[in-house]
């Protein structure tokens, strides 16, 4: 099937100017987003993210390469065409972009007005998104007396007003609390499985890809470096940037009061061991077989255990009373389950009390 | 009127002055409003034609550019004479206070449309991206973001430009305008007659005042900015 | 019957206020006062129409306008004069002006030149005589006492004598603005003035109605008691 | 000793406006920040947590109410009184708030030049500065050449440049990639450990709570309902509305893919529960030691442990291959050895064909 | 000079033209610059004075609005008589180039103070905000944040202004401060000579229009907000 939204040899620099070099801001980057997917794009800040989703809806004109949407090549329209293509393709901002003379009802209206609907069909539309995005008590109000997060979703709701085929989403949750970002998440992965629009999400919650995102990007210093399924990039992540970006998620990073637990050498107590599941055999008892078989008290020090779509990945931090040879046999069976092991350090016995 | 005999004002001048407040108010008023009418859309065209811009047109820029600055820069008077056969038409004769109005819209065109071309420029881009990206034609464009959201600035502007225009109307006695401008430099300045020019002066003072303290609130109400507005 | 005349602020407007009631009171006849605070625009509005008479300006300004715009326009009667004077506030006479001091004129064509022309008069210096009655300051030929002549407006004339040496100042103004011109010009025109201001219509009305009704109210006695009443002989009545 | 910041039953109202109900953006509240402490604000999108923020440094007037930082009553000082005590307190925007006439380099260095420092002091302040949060190379750049993140590093390095007593950030991070979050949290925590600042974080990101904050206050509608050590919150979260704001965080929100696979009614295959642990007992080998003594093989669907400051604790579901009196004996098992039990559901055996 | 006289035009004439050029020139840019320098701080407090502003202080605010519109509406040439006593003063005079600049002057201030009140109105409250979060005073707030920012309205506002000041400089002929406007009301006009009229016409064209490309240039030069500077 034809791609919904592809990016050929797409680059973008800007010139440089006195004191500053210039920027690659996107370097010959090639993406095909396929019809009804929801499509991540994560990466440091300032790697080109933005400037990738804007060159989608040719706010920002690649200094070379093509960019087709739905089939039309943009970068060759005339304006008036062009306007018809970007009257498919909403867009939330990462600075909202409301404007300050209009209330929130006509900040979303706007572009159903645009579209010369009438009032009357205009206020079936804006009124259920407004109670959707929960702002119908502030439809009055002007943006400069909403809060942030408030702000954040009425450039949602205006963006869903439409109806658009596209939806690009420029950290469109990064003001809104875990409650409120759930919500708009079941919103967006709602409106892709109805209406089977096709969703660009840049974000810098690795929550939000793992929650609705089919595929995800790793864009660094302007070039696509990975880019595959959210299980894979999530279980397997390639790169270094990628393996970053997602210390949180994976549980990678040891907590700061564990890590400062740890030792180097030996100690009488605890080894402490990293276990890295992916997929099916995330789900494995390996813990309690581990114990069962080698007759030992293996306890979780940390951890993070997750499902992605239909498979599940996790991490855990796990500290095995054992040394020396006994520690390998726990090593070696562990790695005969399918289990990724990285020996972390040593505990102390005097420190582990509890157990 | 009473109150202006008690100040020693003969009733004929309180008369002159009466229709020569009202002539203000009237060419005020009219070059005002057609001066808004036309220099708007200019000023808007003037803002959007330029290189890069939204209606990108670089000659139209080039001429209209032009045609205000030339406009500006020639002198009142001349103006006024040069379009003479013009005002004739427009308004049936050349002279009077109906005929003065011609040239004074004329010369209120250019300055607010300079006016508006700086409001519309301070107009924020993120939100003239928003509009494109809503596929917005340049038309919307101009008339769902630019204007309202250069409103306070426009409405500033268009109070300063109505200000200047009670000051230019003072300049229409060449051609027979009348006014409190002209009153007062007829019997003021020509005649010497100092009372009248204090007199003149303090009408054109409470106008001024009257026009700044209502453009004033007009620009406070229209700009929703402010946190604590 | 209503015509409309156009007058230039100052003694003539005052003047036709009176023609005016006369006017309605004697001949039946309503004048409308223009006032043009501008000497081009009553001729052009005379010309094309807009006007039925003007009383603004004396015969050697009309002519020179007839010959640079081709105007068919022609003087109807006499109106008044208003000698020009020079004063100074330094200076008791013109002996006393030194070379090289500053004279003021008017920066008007119909009284700057007559201020040149007086000066010559009274052999201060030359201009070209191929610029008849309305010389500029570009016509001097001959100007042996070095004067340095600026132009200013009629009506600032008198508020600039603290400023310059020497200013001409039409007596209407030099009456307003309190002074006396019998006494205190240093340099006067004479009373059989070439410059007497007259009453002018369209060459097609001079056999116009209501034309004799007009200069029939100006050349009446009340009209003249009134210019030498109000100017004190700042404005000579013509008639 | 003294708190470092006190507001005493302040309150902000904003009028009613036509078509909007009036708003009480805070009421009555009262709150004590200690001197050094890492203080966090979280709440709902619109609950007050701006307003909050504002009112300490003043820039909002409370409608009633005293704050008072570093011992003296804000709400009693004259202006230039005022002006003094705010160069102690650096603030953050939501917003941003940059200069837009001014580089990178000269908008870190405003407040320097507020506080008359000379060019060279000013120099040797604001290139280290940049170099910190990694905008070295973009010193001579404007706001507007800048990406979301770059210019929140921008208003991170001004906010720091003076070196104030008391940081408040209003969602510093928010733009941010996890990796520069972790290095922007590293320089707050050093420099509040270096320099014992006092710093106040409101944030979405519940990650950041739990990296840097001592004690954490939730804020719903205006007022504080749970105020507490950020242990104390994550462990024990005493209101539906902190529940819910910690849910990922927590591991107490199932992954879809795994909620979608329960089922209410018993069948044949494994029981799953959720075990909550809470502090010193997080460590405890409970699955190892279920697993040995049951015989039973627990596998681990999804969960969380992790640490804060010195207290551990975390969210396991898992999935035992019993039923009946024997999940009823497992049960009582792990409640003695202080866990938390709650019976989520049943998964059928042919889907867990992997264990 | 001599492409001058090739048009026909006499040596006179020409020698006027360059004299009368270059006093229109000296009295703008007099004229511009001191009534920027009064007029920019006179409208940062303008604009900062009133009800809630930075510099709160409502009486003053009143009292300068009201000078400010007083001055505004007296016609000009009644305000160069009024002020004759302190034009003699500052100038020596009260006639001439020189005298003229001062009514000029005190014409351009409020002018330029209303334009500057308008473009510091536009700026960001978040932005001041951020300075008095870091305890800035009124005065840096003013320096640092409000002028800075309001760069780019306040040069095309000054623009407008020294545009304006070229049309009004037409006016001082009463006083004899000379300049195209006079030269050209006086020879082309009321002596018809139409061929100096169009060449003072055309003079003045080319002066706006350098007037309007330089601060066109200058206003996008100071403008950082653009994404695409
Ligand atoms: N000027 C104002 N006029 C009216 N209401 C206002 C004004 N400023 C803020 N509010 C309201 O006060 C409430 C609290 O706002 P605040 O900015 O403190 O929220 P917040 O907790 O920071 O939310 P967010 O997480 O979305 O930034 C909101 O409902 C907001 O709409
Ligand atoms: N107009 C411009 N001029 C110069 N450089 C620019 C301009 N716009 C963007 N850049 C640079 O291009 C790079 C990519 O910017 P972009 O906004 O795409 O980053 P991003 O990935 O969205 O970052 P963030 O997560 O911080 O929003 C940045 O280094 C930025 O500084
Ligand atoms: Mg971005
Ligand atoms: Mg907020």
């Amino acid at each position: 099937m034809e791609p919904m939204i592809r990016l050929d040899a797409v680059s973008k620099h800007y010139p440089a100017r006195k004191g500053s070099a210039a920027v690659t801001a996107l370097s010959e980057t090639s993406l095909d987003i396929a019809r009804g997917e929801i499509f991540g794009v994560i990466g440091r800040s300032g790697a080109g993210k933005s400037t990738l989703i804007r060159l989608i809806n040719l706010l920002e004109r690649p200094s070379s390469g093509r960019v087709v949407v739905g089939g039309i090549d943009l970068t060759g329209l005339d304006n008036s065409k062009l306007r018809a293509a970007r009257r498919q393709i909403g867009m939330i901002f990462q600075h909202f972009n409301l404007l300050s003379s209009r209330t929130v009802f006509d900040n979303v209206a706007l572009p159903l007005e645009l579209a010369g609907l009438s009032r009357k069909d205009i206020r079936s539309k804006v009124t259920p998104l407004l109670e959707l995005v929960g702002l119908a008590d502030k439809a009055g109000r002007y943006p400069a007396e909403l809060s942030g997060g408030q702000k954040q979703r009425v450039g949602i709701a205006r963006a869903l007003a439409t109806e658009p085929k596209v939806l690009l989403c420029d950290e469109a949750t990064s003001a809104l609390d875990p409650e409120t970002t759930r919500s708009i998440l079941g919103l967006l992965r709602d409106i892709n499985e109805k209406l089977s629009i096709t969703i660009v999400v840049i974000t810098h919650e690795m929550q939000v890809i793992k929650e609705i995102c089919d595929r995800v990007a790793v864009i660094d210093a302007g070039a696509v470096v990975e880019l595959a399924s959210v299980e894979q990039v999530f279980t397997r992540p390639k790169t270094e940037v990628t393996r970053s970006l997602l210390a949180v998620v994976s549980g990678d990073e040891l907590p700061a009061p564990l890590s400062a637990r740890l030792t180097r050498e030996p100690v009488s107590g605890s080894a402490v061991l990293r276990l890295r599941f992916t997929g099916d055999d995330a789900e494995a008892p390996v813990i309690a077989r581990l114990s069962r078989s080698h007759g030992i008290d293996a306890s979780i020090l940390h951890g993070q255990v997750d499902a992605i779509r239909n498979a599940s990945f996790g991490t855990l931090v796990i500290a095995v009373p054992v040394s020396g040879d006994a520690l390998a046999a726990v090593i070696r069976y562990l790695e005969n389950q399918n289990v990724v092991v990285e020996p972390l350090g040593y505990l102390a016995a005097d420190l582990r009390a509890a157990s | 009127m009473s109150l202006l005999s008690h100040l020693g004002i003969s009733p004929q001048i309180s008369g002159l002055l009466v229709e020569a407040t009202l002539q203000t108010l009237q060419m005020t008023a009219v070059a005002g409003l057609l001066g808004t009418l036309f220099g708007l859309p200019l000023g808007v065209l003037l803002a959007t034609s330029g290189r890069g811009e939204l209606l990108q047109c670089v000659s139209f820029n080039r001429v209209a550019g032009l045609i205000v600055n030339a406009t500006r820069s020639t002198p009142f008077i001349i103006l006024v004479v040069a379009i003479i056969p013009f005002t004739r038409l427009v308004a049936g004769t050349s002279i009077g206070t109906a005929a003065a109005i011609v040239p004074l819209t004329i010369a209120a065109v250019p300055f607010i449309a300079r006016i508006v071309e700086t409001a519309i420029r301070e107009v924020d881009q993120g939100l003239v991206e928003a509009a494109k990206a809503m596929g917005a034609t340049p038309l919307q464009i101009i008339r769902k973001v630019l204007v309202p959201e250069a409103m306070p600035g426009i409405v500033a502007g268009l109070t300063l430009a109505i200000v200047s225009l009670i000051g230019y109307s003072a300049m229409v006695g060449a051609v027979g305008g009348g006014g409190l401008g002209d009153l007062g430099i007829r019997y003021g300045y020509q005649r010497f007659m100092p009372e009248v020019m204090a007199l003149v002066v303090l009408v054109l003072i409470v106008l001024v005042q009257a026009v700044q303290t209502a453009g004033d609130r007009v620009a406070r109400r229209v700009n929703k900015r402010l946190r604590d507005a | 019957e209503t015509i409309r005349g156009g007058v230039t602020p100052g003694p003539h407007a005052e003047i036709m206020e009176v023609v005016a009631e006369v006017a309605a009171e004697e001949q039946g006849l309503t004048i409308e006062i223009l006032e043009f605070s501008d000497y081009v625009i009553p001729n052009t509005a005379l010309a094309d129409g807009e006007l039925e008479f003007n009383s603004f300006q004396h015969e050697p300004y009309l002519d020179n306008q007839k010959a640079d715009r081709g105007f068919d326009i022609v003087s109807v009667g006499p109106t008044v004069v208003f000698p020009m004077g020079f004063y100074s506030n330094k200076y008791g006479s013109f002996d006393e002006v030194p070379d090289g001091a500053t004279i003021a004129i008017q920066n008007d064509p119909t009284n700057g030149g007559r201020a040149l022309l007086l000066l010559q008069s009274a052999g201060l210096l030359t201009v070209d005589e191929g610029a008849g009655l309305t010389p500029t300051i570009l016509d001097i030929v001959d100007n042996p006492h070095n004067f340095r002549i600026i132009e200013l407006e009629a009506a600032q004339l008198p508020r600039s004598l603290d400023d310059v040496d020497v200013a001409a100042v039409n007596t209407n103004y030099a009456v307003d603005a309190g002074m006396n011109p019998a006494e205190e010009a240093i340099l006067r025109e004479g009373a059989e003035s070439p410059y007497m201001n007259i009453i002018a219509v369209r060459g097609e009305d001079a056999d116009a109605e209501w034309l004799d009704k007009l200069v029939a109210a100006y050349h009446t006695d009340r009209v003249r008691d009134f210019i030498l009443e109000r100017f004190e002989g700042a404005a000579v009545p013509g008639f």
